[in-house]
């Protein structure tokens, strides 16, 4: 099967293969093997960077790099000019309503610490945070430290074999209680596509606010927080092909005005006294100390390259791969396929009844092909489904059939390697 | 080639067809040993002589060929030895793959076919894991 | 006078200056105003970065990209290592005793909050911590916040009208209530040098630990926390010739292993549960989620970049640009320089008699000069000095005399500008 | 060029000789009006005439030229209008300062000589701030 796919600009597959520098090196593995391709299939763990995301970061250390909003000088404008100009691109990516429901953190991990410990420090005991069985320990331990400040109480909407939420549990779930709700959108473990909108329209049927942990969905799909109505968003800049060390947690204003700030710090407050201070106007309130300028450059590279392919055409191009990869991968002997059946994201976890995940991915990246193993940050999902580790291929609108079927050949050597190798 | 290195044919072996291997059921889950970065965990029952040695060793758990293999082969190879002995080892060994001592494993037994792991950094807490349990339970 | 200082290795001032692609291009002002060079005056906001560095960050996102610590693959044993190998470097750069006393955080500011926050934890009302009237708001407005939430009481080491600590209050200042003391090592208003010696000492005496904040310290002196025995030193990448959007919090390894952790999310666990969780050794326990691995590339090239120049050799024609700066701009008519008048750092803040510090900037700025005008985060102090408003002309070892001399033509310019224009 | 435009003679002139600057030390501290980025604060008192116009505007604090200049302008062109014609001007002169209504300042009087603000988005603060401070003073 060749790839031959040309997206929405013109592009074709190996076209846009090309914007990826890494893809257009040979890897070199250990011990004298020559240098193989490389099959990146760890998207879901980080994303590659186009050229453009790379050179955007350069341009911005040899040519504008300068702290933002206090400086006058001609460099600190343009600086600011970079940061803020990356906060409206991303206001316009998810359809916020205003650019100052945009706040900069470093990570989705930072976002969703910040909403627990700000949002959060005015629950109380008997007060209740409705999660999920299948959340990233992001979306999972800053709860749990904020149970043990606040004594509030987790509860879990429960996971299916097939990793899907037993949504007909929710109705019992969301009591009285509840103050807050925070769920994953798209599983980095199962791919599965969870049902957020429902999620949200019971909750705001009880005027309980949501959270959507879009990490893993931010890459993929179109989002419009807006017409999800979720009240917080929060993503990683570098799983959206943009560099690490710059996320974003968006909040409606009426939320974020009345949140206490999370960090203090420069930039943060209006005015301070040695006895105390007061804050600055969003989103600045929430963003202590110098941000990372270069790495927002960085992102409104990212999001500018992703609306020149389109999401449409990005979209499209991926959920082929995915039906792809997911028929053959359950067309391998000896491997199970964890998560739905139906529609899903490009993620695919997997174990195979005669070798352990950590010594698949070693076998796999003798060939270059890059996937993870483990319990990717989801321990509680991965108990209830009593298994230890998994590996896991990921997808991205850089891979193709091709790199699909390699690994499928792979796999099938591996399970040869392991049970015949003695 | 280093692969190979990695998983000699002693390891597959033991992985295959691990020594000493039991169902520790009876030992609480609070006492299992984990790799945080993986999610593998292994238990650990140690059995006295009256002399004070190490009788017999088992390993339960859950792991890839290398912490399997090298649990296996610690097992075999710290038998009827001192605790004193043991943790003396259990120093060594650790220090030993995490490339800080340069001593071979040349008189460790089977243990040897573990020298390849030390070119994988992100391994050698596959071949520690079972060293730092058996620590555990000694202490 | 001209510029022909050349550094340990051999390399002439052009020549370094040559390494900085910032200082190679002109600046594109407003208005049609013809392209001019720059003279960056701000470091102690920003520095400036080292093509070396850029292209560390740089060859990173072309060949080492991948996420840390969970993946078995070529690419994340790569990223690893550059990770886990700038770690080292700091280590051996700031000499602490251990490699997993060194946790990365996004900048001083964070460093500082998660001290504040996992450390100040068990503070009681009553308990007292000890500042400094002249601290940045990263290492005051955090203290702020944790005394609202535990009700513990800040006390303040004053400063005189030099910018100087009034060190013999510190006898008094420091009880038997007192469970920790925060001080900057440098100002980034007066340029004073605090010492931080005696005052670590005499908290030791009492065994409370002490912070320094390093911000403007660490790239401008060697340091040496075992000689010092500071408990805590917070310093910033950016500030350092390295990227943004990383920073460090050394710590002594008794005073990390007995706090809790600050973030909550991948990467810090052991295991987690629904029910609860443990944490991860040090320092991992302290980085919650994806690092910045982009971020750490460059920060390890930035300190390679100094050991090459040498940080005596960097020192000593820092001193000699400080004490040429300051001996020109104490002679300028109208203007009051602020700061200690012997020993001092190259951080010199000044107000005019005729214009505001805003103006002044601006109208530097005109010239491609770029210094900063406000409170540079530290209205405690200015309020004390009963000044709303300063300008600082900071210097690197990328400065050069004739910069100087054309800051100090451009000030007089400013002056007769403002004064007769009309 | 751009930096004339800025500091135009009217700006240079108000900033230097403000109208309508007083001490107002009766004001307390805490409604002081201050710019986070900058320090700089600007206070402002407000007298109304018996049918309810604003008789007189004051203002005291510390600012540069162009926050100085618009506060010394605002003082003069606000001068006998009514409460809500002048939340009306305060609104509509701080979005075309922001650059997000593209009208002129041509009826503003003095106050046209800062549109050269615009182009120095980091600026604009400086000019609003006593407008704010005004707002606030009204509402
Ligand atoms: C003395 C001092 N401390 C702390 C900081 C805060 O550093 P950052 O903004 O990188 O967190 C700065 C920088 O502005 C500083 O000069
Ligand atoms: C669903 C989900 N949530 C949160 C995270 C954490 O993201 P980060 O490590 O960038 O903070 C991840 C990534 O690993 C994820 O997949």
């Amino acid at each position: 099967m060749n790839d031959n796919w040309v997206f929405h600009n013109g592009k074709s597959i190996s076209r846009v293969r090309e914007d990826f520098p890494i893809l257009q090196h040979k890897l070199n593995l250990k011990g004298g093997i020559a240098p193989v391709d490389l099959v990146y299939l760890d998207t879901a763990a980080t994303a590659q960077k186009p050229l453009q995301v790379i050179d955007a970061v350069n341009r911005y250390y040899t040519r504008q790099n300068s702290n933002v909003h206090r400086a006058l000088h001609t460099l600190g404008e343009e600086a600011t000019a970079v940061y803020e100009g990356t906060r409206e691109k991303i206001r316009s990516f998810i359809n916020a309503l205003h650019r100052h429901e945009i706040v900069f953190t470093k990570n989705t991990t930072e976002s969703i610490n910040l909403l627990a410990s700000s949002y959060g420090s005015s629950f109380k005991p008997g007060d209740e945070v409705l999660l999920t069985e299948m959340e990233h320990h992001s979306n999972l331990v800053p709860w749990q430290l904020l149970s043990e400040k606040t004594g509030c109480t987790l509860k879990f909407i429960p996971i299916d074999q097939n990793g899907e939420l037993e949504l007909d549990q929710l109705d019992q779930l969301l009591t009285e209680r509840t103050v807050f709700v925070g769920v994953m959108h798209v599983s980095n473990v199962f791919g599965t596509i969870n049902n957020i909108e429902l999620i949200i329209k019971k909750a705001h049927a009880l005027n309980i606010p949501v959270l959507i942990d879009g990490a893993q969905s931010s890459p993929h799909m179109q989002i419009d927080v807006q017409a999800l109505d979720c009240d917080f968003f929060a993503f990683s800049g570098h799983k959206l092909y943009g560099p690490m060390g710059i996320g974003v947690l968006y909040g409606k204003e009426e939320y974020l005005e009345s949140m206490p700030p999370f960090m203090g710090g420069g930039d943060m407050i209006r005015s301070v006294k040695l006895t105390g201070s007061t804050w600055n106007e969003l989103p600045w309130k929430f963003e202590a100390g110098t941000p990372n300028v270069g790495g927002a450059a960085g992102l409104g590279s990212a999001i500018d390259y992703i609306n020149e392919l389109s999401f449409e055409s990005i979209c499209n191009y991926e959920d082929m791969l995915t039906e792809y990869a997911g028929k053959l991968l359950s067309g391998i002997k000896n491997i199970k396929l964890y998560g739905p059946d139906g529609d899903r994201a490009g993620v695919f976890s997997f174990t195979h009844d005669d070798l352990h995940p950590h010594d698949m991915a070693q076998f796999l990246d003798r060939f270059g092909i890059a996937v993870r193993a483990g319990h990717h940050c989801a321990q509680p999902a991965m108990r209830k489904l009593k298994v230890s580790s998994m590996a896991r291929a990921s997808l991205a609108f850089y891979n193709t059939r091709s790199e699909i079927e390699y690994l499928v050949e792979k796999i099938n050597a591996a399970g040869e390697y392991f049970s015949n190798g003695i | 080639m280093a692969f190979d290195d990695l998983y000699q044919e002693i390891i597959l072996d033991h992985a295959k067809h691990p020594r000493n291997k039991e169902n520790l059921d009876f030992i609480s889950d609070d006492e299992i040993h984990e790799n945080p970065t993986c999610g593998d965990s292994v238990k650990i029952a140690v059995d006295f002589s009256k002399d004070g040695k190490l009788e017999r060793v088992r390993f339960d758990g859950d792991g890839c060929a290398i912490s399997t293999s090298s649990a296996s082969m610690m097992t075999e190879i710290v038998e009827g030895k001192s605790k004193e002995a043991v943790l003396n080892m259990i120093k060594s060994f650790i220090l030993i793959m995490r490339n800080e001592d340069e001593s071979s494993l040349e008189d460790w037994g089977d243990l040897i076919a573990l020298e390849g792991v030390i070119k994988y950094p992100l391994r050698v807490k596959c071949a520690t894991l079972p060293w730092h349990a058996l620590e555990n339970a000694l202490l």
